[in-house]
């Protein structure tokens, strides 16, 4: 494979990336306020399918995504609502709106079966897309993968460097706290669970209209998507950059599954294609398993040096979710 | 006061609601709703031969769910039951294809590939157990990555080495012959020792979760297993346990979908029947007593769905619509119920 | 027509009861088929194809069609083909159609256990008394179109328009039947490269790259997407697609759209062209109608046996609509010197050239046919790997 | 600025928290806020700091009624509560700490912010490093932080709900010349506090609640019988100090030290006898806790050995010291002791050992209601224990304990506890010890508990241990003084 080859193929992988990277986001908004929306998968399905729908009836892009988005961030209000509102359990209303959107996408997808959509189309940024190694690796993409690499500094930006930032990290570890500060909780969590969403909805028309351009139902190939993106969220210690980090290796380990088959004769093709899963477990067990209490005891045992490197070691890799992860909180 | 009709107004309230919601879906798509639940109706219910067909749709259902009810008592979210019921399925297929060619009587070998298929589930389950006992991996994400080994695992031994002779396909192995199938009531599918299988089953679960110390234990273990330990319940050994327990009814379904329903393995031995296990779990609230009944009613509207193309040309994934509604419609339909009942005492306290 | 096995004598007497019971039905009443389609009714592809097959047969012939749609365990969870076509015989139908090698098993279960109801497996051999596993079942069929001559004409198609000499094919899983259509394309490319072009066979490249199914499925399959992507990335200019989907093309007009001159051909569907008509060579389709007209007919007239149909296209017209059962439809991406090349070259097939003889080796270099040897419908139908000068596996891994 | 509360009413559920409640505050002068627990201080506190809205009643500030929906509201007005148990975020820095709350401004005034923390810290003696992760803070430091901050935010109304608990004779000192400051500048102060002592030392006047009624008002010269009266309606007197005789050894601790990645305690040696109590004072986060967990098998300790009647349990897990007569009771109930949504029945059937595999209901039924007589816990079997009141689910902690107990391990066994709860718990404890042998051994923040009920006390600072102390050699000061780290300066000191 010529180095020429190799940037295009990375290219595509950033392409390919940006859909995870809105849904890693969004959801990584959505849970540090202290909400758990588990309706990824089938939100960004149903967001496909509706904004393609828009897209043909109206040939226009621009509905499509506005179209995506609103399914997103209705889906998590719903999620939203169902936890403030109503008490209810976010991981139980998340899981059956992530299999009811789904099949609704299905269903009510249907007549759009294989028709042929408004698909966005590629802007190579004049100047820059000419810098060797940099132009074709990043500056020649469609807006939305732009989009992609801006909302990574940005979410970060907002998250680490901003006053609501400061708010948002706080209602999400002690909403009770934030609250007693002048935080205005729950509508807060609103906003962030339909932000979230929102990009969580991007992502389906990203996909429709971009990077998988079209609908074919059950065979769209994206059924699935949504629950790494969940995965990432928890990989990425619910930080952005990190997230997207995590989306980019997952789509790059996508493309690697299929520019090495020919040189693994001997390595089932499902092996590359599923590697994903094993490492998302792997990096999960890392990250927590400082957190088991047999650990301690283990370490107890150890010589003091040994012990106090572990320790280093694992709180070094530890990931702590946001303290009031799926807790309502009640407002008097 | 008088809670009994209340949970029934707010319970028809939930199915009206739910119904009210896929009614509308239907008119969107331009059908009729009267037409689509008639037809769901009679093409479930509306002869024997349906009815069986609904039955054999149920068995494995209700032992995915009867699995989960026990998960679900020690508060885990054992998403990976899908996995767990693939992996029963692989397991049962190994052990027949292992013996098929071997002088012990059908009957021996069943019994031995029905409970390889329970062992393979408990392992799978037990895997996602250790992540989330000793690794402190949530099961969900935990339980959701093994799901995709677990496909994986099965479209490679499909394509590769349990591969037909010749010709990989989608439509799985080899099947196997006759008499290693579970026998079955003459003229129909349903096989009445799979019906065994799961009733037993739900049985069991019922009784361990309401009446033992294993179940109230367990239960204790789930809602606090901080305070559980300090009253001196082995806290891991339980979590472990119930993984163990539940991998092993889920197996059992994949062992059942392999000897009783498709008689080889394929790729989507699981028929999605774990996640359909968890919304059955959700909305029975959890309660063994309600299992049968659900499982059964979601089996039927699985399989009166395939009326809708036949008869109307319409998307037949509109039964998980109405499933995802009912679920969805009965917890928000909870927290309403909790509301008022809290504004009522409100009131009676303050006068 | 050539494929076709004719019945033993000793076994026409048994059909002829067969029959007896089988054909009871008053002629007047309208005859009705059912049709299990494996994929969606709509999908722009080998499911669609067989399903205006149907609506074909329903006007030339009045008959009347029930149909499932996604009869897979994945979409019909819980549902066999077996129960769903019993649905459909309860509803009326004489005759079921399975039309997926997925169904094999079920068409056989089925035919057996119904031996009143006519059953047609599209692109099985168990009827083929030559083939591997023939089974003799009276009112079983299989039916398929010769689809090697559509993927040589494709491949020639591929030849005539690359210009970095670089063809691509996007393959599913790997089988009898995949390898043989790959293999095919390779020969109708080849053969136009080396005598229409006057090219050198080795500087041919003709890639095949498995996504492991018929369709993409997350963190299951390759991504169809990202392979075509790689194609186009990599100097190959012409993908050829062997999936039920349509990103081959797609991707191209994606490229295309940037200023790249690449092309695609998609399969099955005689439409799949429109879905990006300027980047589209054309499309080898199934023409299942004559087919299923021809059985259908002897079903209701009496007539029926158990046969093995591989037809081959109407030579006269290949995409004469009653006639063909394959055909080619020229892509308006087609340049005008190509399409007259690929015009000839049908020409040349028409009047009996046959790509498939020796000197074929296979791709591990073990020879498939010595000089001049001409390949069996049997050496084609169960060819063991791909051909010498192809890249790509040729067997799944163990 | 003058305050106003005018008829203040707040239900929770079937409680009356604050009924018809009253009461002026000067500008310019310290309030002090007295009444048992459960009395409603912090309720009233809450409503005017916004947190929990009235059900009735108004607030005036000044003269004029306000209208207050949220505690963005009062921090509006300019009321800042430092809350009984400190409203912060632990795995923040300090600095993020400060700035969480900060009203205007999109970017964040990181360096302002710095300053201003470094500045007011100065000013009162305060030493908070805004780079330190707020987790490694112990209370005293936690609550210094909040004052800060409510400083900066310009405060002029300061609510401090029991600042006293668990932080160190300087500490305190330091809190209260804080508080005189802020006075002496004209703010408002409101000092909430079950403790006499306090309010005659600090605080300009003082109102007294009891069962959520304002019982009356004071001034100085306080009448502290008089105080003790209104806050219980009746002079509530601790009784004797009672010790029962000791017996042979129970536990042993050799040489023993526990490390968490916060602290590290070395070199305990200790040994306690039947029937004796021992109590650990000192700070919380001072090691105290991981002690007592180490001698549970909680934790397991890095060197040293722990055995229990004459067997070396070192390193086993807590289940094997439950085998031996060990039994801990933690001080968080919901959390760690008792089982939310499970019924008092259900927690006797798991305290209960196990007969066969399948529950007796009617014998367990039987046994519940009989405890419920006997330990007086306001509930029914079938109620679920998160209803019940703290001090009946203290109650019902101790219901739980098995008979014949070898070693009892407490946190904080009446925390939360009003006066008479708080002996009659000990009342029961005590009988253990006389009656069944049962050494215990157990942490508290409050002094006079640890003095009044322990034979032997052993202090905590920073993870050093004193040596024992008998509790009749010693007095609230001296213990103070060690808490506060004085004689602590080297290990050595601490351990010889
Ligand atoms: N959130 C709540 N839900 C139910 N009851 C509550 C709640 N908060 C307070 N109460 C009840 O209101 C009464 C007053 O509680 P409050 O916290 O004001 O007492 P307090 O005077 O602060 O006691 P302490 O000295 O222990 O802090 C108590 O009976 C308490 O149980
Ligand atoms: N979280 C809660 N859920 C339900 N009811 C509660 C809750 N907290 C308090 N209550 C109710 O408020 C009443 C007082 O609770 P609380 O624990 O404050 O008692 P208290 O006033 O502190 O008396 P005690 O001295 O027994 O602790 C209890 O009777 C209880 O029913
Ligand atoms: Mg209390
Ligand atoms: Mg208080």
């Amino acid at each position: 494979m010529t180095s020429h080859e190799l940037l295009i193929g990375l290219a595509g992988v950033l392409f390919a990336a940006a859909p995870i990277v809105f849904a890693t986001i969004g959801e990584t908004f959505t849970e540090r306020s202290g909400i758990i929306n588990l309706s990824v998968n089938g939100t960004i399905l149903l967001s496909a399918m509706a904004s393609f729908a828009v897209a043909v009836n109206t040939q226009s892009i621009v509905l499509g995504f506005l179209m995506g988005m609103a399914v997103g961030a209705i889906v998590a209000l719903i999620v939203a609502f169902s936890s403030i509102a109503l008490k209810q359990s976010q991981v139980a209303v998340g899981f059956v709106l992530t299999l009811m959107t789904r099949d609704l996408a299905y269903f009510l997808g249907n007549p759009y079966m294989g028709l042929q959509g408004p698909r966005v189309q590629n802007m190579p940024i004049p100047v820059l897309k000419d810098i060797p190694i940099i132009g074709p690796l990043f500056f020649n993409h469609d807006p939305l993968t732009y989009f992609s690499f801006i909302l990574i500094g940005l979410a970060w930006w907002w998250m680490f460097r901003t006053r609501p930032g400061l708010t948002l990290q706080a209602i999400g570890e002690r909403p009770e706290a934030a609250y007693a500060r002048g935080a205005a909780v729950n509508k807060l969590r609103y906003l962030y669970t339909a932000l979230g969403g929102a990009l969580v909805g991007l992502a389906g028309p990203t996909y429709s209209l971009s990077v998988k351009a079209g609908w074919k139902g059950t065979i769209s190939g994206l059924d699935g998507i949504g629950w790494i993106a969940l995965a990432l969220t928890i990989f990425g210690g619910w930080d952005p950059v990190r997230g997207a980090v995590g989306a980019y290796f997952f789509a790059l380990l996508q493309w690697l599954g299929l520019v090495l088959q020919p040189y693994l004769p001997n390595v089932p093709s499902q092996v590359l294609q599923v590697a994903p899963f094993p490492l998302m477990i792997l990096t999960l067990l890392l990250v927590n398993i400082g957190n088991a209490e047999w650990v301690d005891r283990t370490l107890a045992g150890l010589p003091p040096d040994l012990r106090r490197f572990i320790r280093r070691v694992l709180r070094w890799m530890q990931v702590v979710p946001p303290a009031s992860l799926g807790v309502p909180f009640e407002e008097e | 006061m008088k809670p009994r009709w209340e949970n029934l107004a707010f319970a028809t309230a939930a199915v009206f609601v739910a119904l009210a919601f896929t009614s509308l879906v239907l008119v969107t798509a331009g059908a009729s709703p009267f037409e689509a639940y008639w037809y769901m109706l009679k093409g479930s219910l509306g002869s024997w031969s349906k009815i069986s067909d609904v039955l054999v749709a149920w068995v494995p259902l209700l032992l995915a769910t009867a699995g989960l009810l026990i998960t679900f008592a020690a508060g885990l979210w054992n998403i990976g039951v899908e996995g767990q019921i693939v992996l029963g399925g692989i397991f049962t297929t190994w052990v027949l294809r292992l013996l098929q060619d071997s002088t012990l009587s059908p009957a021996f070998i069943l019994i031995l590939a029905i409970a390889a298929g329970a062992l393979g589930g408990a392992l799978w389950a037990a895997l996602a157990g250790v992540l989330k006992v000793f690794g402190g991996v949530n099961e969900i994400f935990g339980g959701l990555g093994l799901d995709f080994v677990a496909v994986a695992l099965t479209l490679w031994l499909i394509f590769g080495p349990w591969k037909r002779p010749g010709i990989g396909s989608m439509s799985g192995t080899e099947p196997f012959p006759k008499e290693l199938w579970l026998p079955t009531i003459p003229g129909s599918r349903l096989s009445l020792w799979a019906l065994f299988i799961g009733l037993v089953s739900i049985a069991i679960v019922y009784f361990l979760l309401s009446g033992t110390y294993f179940g109230l234990k367990l239960k204790a273990v789930g809602k606090n297993p901080r305070a559980a330990y300090l009253l001196g319940i082995p806290t891991t050994r339980y979590l472990m346990m119930a993984f163990v327990l539940s991998g092993l009814f889920a197996g059992l379904a994949g062992a059942v979908q392999v000897t009783a329903v498709y008689h080889r393995l394929i790729p989507a031995i699981s028929s999605g029947y774990g996640w359909l296990g968890l919304m059955v779990s959700m909305l029975i609230n959890f309660q063994p007593a309600w299992a049968a009944p659900v499982t059964f009613f979601f089996a039927a509207l699985n399989i009166g769905s395939i009326q809708l193309p036949i008869v109307l040309k319409l998307d037949s994934s509109l039964s998980g619509v109405l499933q995802g509604a009912l679920v969805l419609s009965f917890l928000l339909m909870g927290g309403v119920r909790q509301r008022w009942l809290k504004k009522h005492q409100q009131e009676a306290s303050d006068d | 027509s050539s494929g076709q096995a004719t019945p033993a004598p000793q076994q026409e007497s048994q059909q002829q009861t067969q029959q007896e019971q089988a054909t009871q039905p008053p002629q007047e009443e309208t005859f009705t088929f059912g049709m299990l389609l494996v994929g969606p009714y709509n999908d722009h592809g080998w499911s669609q194809a067989h399903y205006e097959a149907g609506q074909y047969v329903e006007q030339k012939l009045g008959a009347k069609m029930l149909y499932v749609d996604k009869v897979n365990p994945a979409d019909r969870p819980g549902t066999t083909p077996e129960q769903l076509a019993e649905d459909l015989v309860s509803k009326g139908a004489k005759l079921i159609i399975f039309n997926s090698d997925d169904m094999k098993d079920a068409a056989l279960a089925f035919a057996q256990a119904h031996p009143d109801i006519y059953v047609i497996h599209a692109s099985g051999d168990n009827a083929w008394k030559d083939g591997k596993d023939y089974k003799d079942i009276p009112n079983f069929s299989n039916v398929m179109g010769k689809m090697i001559y559509g993927k040589m004409i494709a491949g020639c198609a591929a030849a005539m328009t690359t210009e970095t000499g670089q063809i691509g094919y996007l393959g599913p899983l790997i089988n009898d039947e995949t390898r043989r259509l790959a293999s095919s394309a390779y020969l109708g490319a080849k053969y136009c490269w080396q005598h229409y072009r006057q090219k050198d066979p080795a500087d041919l490249k003709f890639k095949v790259t498995w996504i492991g199914f018929w369709f993409n499925i997350p963190g299951v399959t390759s991504d169809p997407t990202q392979v075509a992507d790689d194609f186009f990335n990599s100097g190959y200019d012409v993908v050829l697609s062997g999936i039920d989907t349509t990103e081959a093309l797609v991707e191209a007009k994606k490229f295309a759209d940037q200023g790249k001159k690449v092309y695609a051909v998609p399969y099955d569907f005689k439409e799949a062209c429109q879905e990006a008509p300027d980047v589209c060579l054309g499309v080898p389709y199934f023409n299942w109608g004559p087919l299923y007209m021809k059985l259908i007919q002897d079903a209701k007239d009496g007539k029926w046996q158990s046969t093995f149909i591989w037809a081959p296209p109407d030579w006269k017209d290949i995409n004469n609509p009653d006639t063909s059962a394959i055909g080619f439809e020229m892509g308006p991406a087609l340049s005008d010197e190509a399409s007259d090349a690929v015009t000839n070259f049908i020409d040349e097939l028409a009047n009996g050239l046959n790509l498939w003889v020796g000197p074929l080796k296979l791709q591990d270099g073990t020879l498939y046919l010595k000089d001049g040897e001409a390949a069996t419908d049997q050496q084609i139908w169960y060819l063991p790997q791909l051909l010498e000068g192809m890249e790509g596996q040729s067997v799944p891994q163990q | 600025m003058e305050i106003e509360l005018r008829h203040i009413h707040k239900y929770f559920g079937p409680v009356h928290a604050n009924d018809d409640i009253t009461l002026t505050i000067p500008s310019g002068s310290i309030q002090g806020l007295l009444g048992e627990n459960g009395a409603g201080k912090s309720t009233l506190m809450k409503i005017l700091s916004g947190y929990l809205r009235p059900d009735a009643g108004e607030i005036r500030i000044n003269g004029s009624p306000i209208e207050m929906h949220s505690p963005a509201d009062a921090i509006r007005f300019g009321i800042g509560m430092l809350h009984q148990d400190p409203m912060d975020f632990p795995p923040m820095r300090v600095l993020d700490n400060f700035m969480v709350g900060y009203p205007e401004g999109l970017l964040l005034p990181r360096e302002e912010a710095r300053q201003a923390l470094l500045d007011l810290s100065a000013q009162f003696g305060f030493s908070l490093d805004p780079d330190a992760y707020v987790e490694s803070l112990t209370v005293g430091e936690r609550q210094q932080l909040e004052i800060v901050r409510l400083l900066w935010l310009g405060a002029q109304v300061l609510i401090f709900d029991e600042p006293t608990t668990g932080i160190s004779a300087q500490q305190k000192e330091k809190l209260f010349a804080a508080l005189h400051r802020l006075a002496d500048e004209g703010k408002t102060i409101i000092f909430v506090t079950h403790k006499l002592e306090e309010v005659e030392i600090l605080c300009d006047q003082v109102a007294v609640l009891r069962a959520g009624k304002l019982v009356g008002e004071a001034k100085p010269p306080y009448d502290l019988d008089a105080l003790v009266e209104m806050m219980f309606g009746k002079v509530v007197t601790k009784g004797e100090r009672v010790s029962a005789p000791l017996g042979k050894p129970v536990l042993q601790l050799k040489n023993l030290a526990v490390e968490s990645h916060r602290i590290r305690i070395a070199g305990v040696n200790l040994e306690v006898r039947e029937g004796e109590v021992i109590g650990l004072a000192g700070m919380e986060g001072s090691g105290q806790r991981q002690l007592l967990r180490a001698c549970a098998g909680l934790i397991r300790p890095v060197e040293g050995e722990i055995w229990v009647d004459g067997h070396n349990l070192t390193g086993k897990p807590y289940h094997d010291f439950m085998r031996h007569g060990v039994a801990y009771v933690p001080a968080a109930r919901l959390e760690e002791g008792l089982v939310p949504n499970l019924t008092l029945l259900e927690h006797m059937i798991l305290a209960d050992e196990q007969r066969g595999l399948i529950i007796d209901r009617q014998a367990a039924l039987d046994l519940t209601k009989e405890r419920i007589k006997t330990f007086n816990i306001r509930g029914r079997p079938h109620s679920t224990i998160e209803s019940l009141s703290g001090g009946n689910q203290q109650r019902a902690l101790l219901a739980l304990l098995r008979p014949g107990l070898r070693l009892l391990l407490m946190e904080h066994p009446t925390r939360g506890l009003d006066m008479e709860s708080a002996i009659w718990v000990w009342q029961t404890l005590k009988r253990r010890c006389r009656e069944e042998k049962t050494a215990i051994f157990f942490m508290s923040s409050d002094l006079e508990e640890i003095l009044h009920y322990s034979d032997r006390i052993l202090v905590f600072f920073s993870g050093q241990v004193s040596e024992p102390i008998p509790a009749t050699e010693t007095d609230i000061e001296q213990l103070g003084q060690l808490i506060g780290g004085r004689g602590f300066n080297t290990p050595e000191e601490a351990t010889p």
